[in-house]
């Protein structure tokens, strides 16, 4: 059971992957790229960390695997804000419609 | 189930290897940096779904490694190389 | 598939050296230059790590070698960078 | 009374220049008398080595006590021990001459003889690590000891020129270790061995990749040693650097990357010493001595010339390959490792007087020299000195040196190589003939008042040159008991 | 504790085994990547952008060792190629002069390039098909004979502490060389302070630096017995110091001068200390007595690890720290 769980859970971190790629080629600006991808990788990762764990029994692995998805979301979201920042300061404007 | 990983990991090298047009692309410093910390968090996925696929635990080891460090390049980026930079961007280069 | 194993990573090794000696010989920016010095040298220990894998045992020698060779291209990288920064500062 | 061991003469020989360097390093300070006592006893070191290897002969020590081709081994070696006896020699003369250089500044410039020490012996730690190895790794990582201070070295003075150099010969060395590693990783495929012994036990030289591995360690080495047409990066780096600098680079540095292809040549890869090797290494060492020869003619500045001149000696000493292919070794290796030396004590001096003399004339062009008087009297003898044995007049070192290669050349009826050494030795005896003759003919008044020229800028050059001048004689005694390449004649 | 040799049918080339078509499109895929982010890094018309696919190619170098059953390898190649040697360039990049980071001139192909590629593909082809035929014996067995004597459980840091010891004493030398060398050129040549506000820098050096001395040691501990040891703890730390000097922290006051050239130091200086001391106490160099192997060798590791981490930190400020003027954090 878990098991397959654990194949649902990766198959759509996967796609949260590709769904980030997408907004990164895609999207118009740096802004709106930015935002596709940040929050589209973490999430994906965690659904990947997730999955794993399922396959695993081991705690101490499982606790790894919830620390290396903790330290994704933490820099992940600096990154996103100090890029941004950079960018704006840089004289970058946001994508208007 | 060695081969679904691999599959996984396979499809997420390719995910990475298209997103690479963003770096060759820009045109901004900013959004060739965000492709590589989209290559950062892939590959800490990648070497996950490869110890999925091959039970070898200090691959862990190295992808807490690579998420501990991912701030690095885009810190020092964002600290060191562009505010003084306006050649990183495609000024003179058409997109 | 009939491929010898190691074959794709011996052709890669070969041809990130061919990239990296190429690029250090025809490029004229001192940075260029120092980070094809990297990718040849990186072919190199890719193919030290690959031949010592076809072995009975996982040969963990070139595994040290290449770890001593990482730490010396670090240490030499960084000083090759000094350089560039001294002689190419931006002028005050 | 007993000598120490030769084990425990090694071990000092490799470590204490490290640790000294750390200490100082660390310390901050450069306590002269520490580094002086540092230099002293290495010097001691050497000798009591040399002492030993001469009643002992050939020794092998297995560091951590692991056997053959798991641990890694040092080989004292007859021609190896004259290294490192040289190198005592020129690391203490350059010691003691830094002291009295660089103390001068004031100021900013302190920043110099601060780093001095520190770099000075790492080089030389380096370089004993070098002639004591016996391992293919275990050389890269010497080399780029050895690489890696002399580029400090070069840049020392932090000008502009000295800088470019520094990365030129950097970018150089750096190629050369690339390569270099790269026949490594080749012959550790094919063999699975590193250690020199174990690697000519087992050599296949008809093999593609043994050949290719040979030929990769040869370019490596050859960039290294600055071998024409690889030898770009040699004169800038060895005419700009410091003069105490240039002495070591010179004398020692591009010395050590050739005496690792004679080490190689003779050694594990003796088999490989074909008619064809042979005859091509002796080619490019022709070329180099004629290039070298007549840029050194051409030249204006006083430490180009003498750097040119390495570019022609070094080409000289390439010639002892196509000697070396037939017929008895054992001359041959004698003869290349003396000339190494007398080269080392004789280029280490010129250049050493060369500071001195620039410093009292207060320029550096060869028009501009001050003349044979006051105390740049002493250094013009030793100018006079290190030229006679770099010509290789008798009773010299460098005249046994070619003496030994003249008489094989003659025996193997090897009449072109003979007429490149006689053309060789005629440049040489033009281009310091020139420079003697336009300075002491023509010499320039030099500046008023003219500068202090201290006994640590006169004495450890003219010293160099009479041990260059003197040792000849002793030389013609120098046997190769139990080198490596007596055991692997080919066809053995 | 030491992971167990994969067991799976994934177990690539080692002669027997053959490799499914996933592996090979996956290596194949990767090392095309590979290959291309490096002539990127080399030829890019952009500085910015070679540095950047430089930097990315490190990362994959690493997925590469992970492929080549090196994870030693792997982890000292993720702690530099993703942090220190992307934040040198970076850093270097920034304090080059602008008119010497810009957009290179088009690049016309010329004849000559054809010279050189036809010379670099023969080259090229000389070069793997010598390769593919080589035995490659290599020293494993030897290795695994000497384990029960070497005082370490991973035969990687058995081979860099022990049985070549003498090659890493020589390779923190060469690094401390490296510090020493970058000294001599003059002080620290940094680039202006950074003028924008970052005020979520702060915050996550405070969250991280914790992470990152735990893991150092974490590291130098795992050494012993898997993949870790005294390199890769190293790079860690220098890692969290260069993030903190990013931040804005700066090297402590009373830490600059004698306490920071001891620490930098103190590496090779145990290495030698320990190898001499040997050759005195036992009489040969580097021999460890066999029941003192694992308490010599951990002394080593942990005084070079912590060392690695302040040179490492020391390279990358790329001069001496003693002009800064301001407190320290």
């Amino acid at each position: 059971m878990s098991m397959l769980a654990g194949i649902v859970l990766i198959v759509l971190g996967l796609l949260f992957f590709l769904s980030g790629t997408v907004g990164l080629l895609r999207f118009p600006d740096v802004f709106t790229r930015l935002h596709a991808l940040s929050k589209a990788d973490t999430l994906a990762l965690g659904l990947v960390c997730a999955g794993l764990a399922l396959h695993e029994d081991d705690g101490a692995l499982q606790l790894k695997l919830l620390l290396i998805w903790l330290l994704v979301i933490v820099s992940g979201a600096t990154c996103a804000s100090l890029i941004a920042r950079a960018a704006l300061a840089h004289g970058i404007r946001p994508w208007q419609r | 189930m060695t081969v679904f990983y691999l599959a996984g990991a396979l499809f997420l090298l390719a995910n990475v290897v298209v997103a690479l047009a963003r770096v060759l692309r820009g045109p901004t410093a900013a959004d060739r940096m965000l492709s590589g910390e989209l290559m950062g968090t892939t590959a800490v996925a990648v070497l996950l779904l490869l110890y999925g696929a091959t039970g070898i635990e200090a691959l862990l080891d190295v992808a807490l490694v690579f998420a501990i460090l991912a701030a690095m390049a885009v810190v020092t980026f964002v600290r060191r190389t562009w505010p003084e930079d306006p050649a990183a961007d495609d000024e003179g280069e058409s997109r | 598939m009939s491929l010898p194993p190691g074959t794709l990573f011996l052709l890669a090794s070969a041809l990130l050296f061919a990239i990296g000696a190429h690029g250090l010989v025809t490029c004229r920016h001192l940075l260029r230059k120092v980070l094809a010095l990297n990718v040849a040298t990186t072919g190199v220990f890719l193919l030290l790590v690959t031949l010592g894998r076809s072995g009975t045992a996982v040969d963990p020698v070139p595994h040290a070698m290449v770890l001593t060779g990482i730490v010396v291209a670090l240490s030499t990288t960084a000083v090759a960078l000094g350089l560039i920064v001294r002689l190419e500062r931006r002028r005050p | 009374m007993s000598l120490p061991s030769t084990a425990m003469l090694v071990v000092i020989l490799v470590t204490l220049p490290l640790a000294a360097a750390t200490l100082l390093f660390a310390s901050g300070r450069q306590p002269r008398t520490l580094t002086l006592a540092a230099a002293l006893l290495l010097t001691f070191a050497a000798l009591a080595l040399g002492f030993n290897v001469h009643l002992e002969g050939v020794s092998v020590h297995r560091i951590g006590g692991w056997a053959a081709p798991l641990g890694i081994h040092w080989q004292v070696t007859p021609s190896g021990t004259v290294m490192l006896l040289v190198t005592a020699l020129v690391g203490l003369a350059g010691a003691v001459y830094g002291a009295g250089y660089f103390l001068h500044r004031p100021g900013p410039e302190g920043r110099m003889a601060r780093v001095f020490m520190p770099l000075w012996l790492f080089a030389w730690g380096g370089l004993n690590a070098l002639f004591v190895a016996a391992d293919l790794f275990n050389l890269y990582v010497a080399l780029e000891v050895m690489t890696l201070a002399s580029v400090a070295l070069v840049a020392l003075s932090a000008r502009r020129m000295a800088l470019q150099a520094a990365m030129r010969y950097l970018l150089a060395g750096l190629f050369g270790s690339m390569i270099y590693l790269l026949g490594v990783a080749l012959l550790y495929g094919q063999y699975g061995v590193l250690d020199f012994d174990a690697l000519a036990a087992m050599l296949d030289v008809e093999d593609a990749g043994s050949r290719a591995g040979a030929v990769a360690l040869t370019v490596g080495l050859l960039a290294k040693a600055a071998i024409f047409p690889l030898h770009f990066w040699l004169p800038g780096a060895h005419g700009r650097a410091e003069p105490p600098v240039s002495a070591l680079l010179s004398g020692l540095v591009v010395a050590a990357a050739f005496y690792l292809l004679l080490r190689l040549w003779f050694g594990p890869l003796a088999g490989m010493l074909t008619f064809g090797a042979g005859t091509l290494l002796g080619v490019l060492g022709a070329g180099a001595l004629l290039w070298g020869g007549v840029l050194a003619l051409l030249q204006r500045r006083l430490k180009m010339l003498v750097a040119y001149s390495t570019v022609s000696q070094f080409g000289f000493a390439m010639l002892v390959f196509p000697l070396a292919i037939s017929g008895n070794r054992e001359p041959v290796l004698a003869g290349g490792t003396l000339l190494l030396a007398n080269h080392a004590l004789a280029k280490a001096a010129l250049f050493l007087a060369a500071g001195t003399l620039v410093r009292a004339s207060g320029s550096e062009r060869i028009g501009q020299l001050v003349g044979f008087s006051g105390r740049a009297r002493w250094a013009w003898l030793a100018v006079i000195l290190a030229s006679a044995a770099l010509i290789g007049l008798p009773p010299t070192l460098g005249f046994s040196a070619k003496w030994l290669l003249l008489q094989t050349a003659v025996s193997q009826g090897a009449w072109w190589w003979l007429g490149i050494m006689l053309a060789g030795t005629l440049l040489t005896f033009a281009y310091l003939g020139r420079l003697l003759e336009l300075a002491l003919l023509d010499p320039a008044p030099g500046p008023s008042p003219p500068p202090v020229l201290t006994p640590a800028l006169l004495v450890p050059a003219l010293l160099l040159a009479l041990l260059a001048c003197a040792s000849g004689v002793w030389a013609f005694d120098f046997e190769l008991d139990g080198e490596t390449f007596v055991r692997l004649e080919p066809g053995s | 504790m030491r992971a167990p040799p994969s067991p799976t049918a994934s177990d690539p080339g080692n002669g027997d085994g053959l490799m499914h078509p996933v592996e090979i499109t996956f290596d194949a895929l990767l090392l095309f990547s590979m290959v291309v982010l490096a002539w990127q890094g080399v030829h890019a018309r952009n500085m910015f952008r070679a540095v950047v696919s430089f930097i990315m190619f490190g990362l994959l170098t690493a997925v590469a060792w992970v492929r080549l059953e090196a994870p030693d390898i792997a982890l000292a190649e993720a702690s530099l190629g993703a942090g220190l040697t992307g934040a040198l360039l970076l850093a270097t990049l920034g304090r080059l002069a602008p008119e010497r980071r810009g957009a290179r001139r088009p690049k016309v192909v010329k004849l000559s390039t054809l010279p050189w590629l036809t010379m670099g593909l023969a080259g090229t082809t000389v070069l793997l098909a010598v390769t593919l035929t080589l035995p490659a014996p290599g020293l494993g067995e030897a290795v695994l004979a000497a384990m029960p004597a070497a005082g370490v459980d991973s035969p990687v840091t058995a081979v860099l502490l022990n049985f070549r010891a003498w090659d890493t004493l020589l390779e923190i030398g060469v690094m401390l060389l490296a510090v020493i060398a970058l000294w001599s050129l003059g002080q620290d040549v940094l680039a202006s302070k950074p003028r924008l506000p970052a005020p979520a820098l702060p915050a996550l050096v405070r969250l991280l630096f914790p992470l990152f001395v735990l893991s150092t040691f974490y590291l130098l501990w795992r050494g012993g017995h898997g993949p870790g040891g005294a390199f890769p703890a190293g790079a860690l730390l220098a890692a969290g110091l260069v993030l903190a000097l990013l931040a804005g922290a700066q090297v402590p006051e009373r830490m600059r001068g004698a306490p920071l050239r001891w620490a930098l130091g103190a590496g090779l200086f145990a290495f030698l200390v320990v190898a001499v001391g040997l050759m005195w106490a036992v009489g040969t160099f580097f021999a460890y007595p066999p029941q003192h192997a694992s308490i010599l060798i951990a002394i080593i590791e942990i005084a070079a690890g912590l060392s690695i981490g302040v040179m490492l930190t020391a390279l990358f400020l790329g001069g001496e720290p003693t002009d800064i003027k301001g407190g320290g954090k």
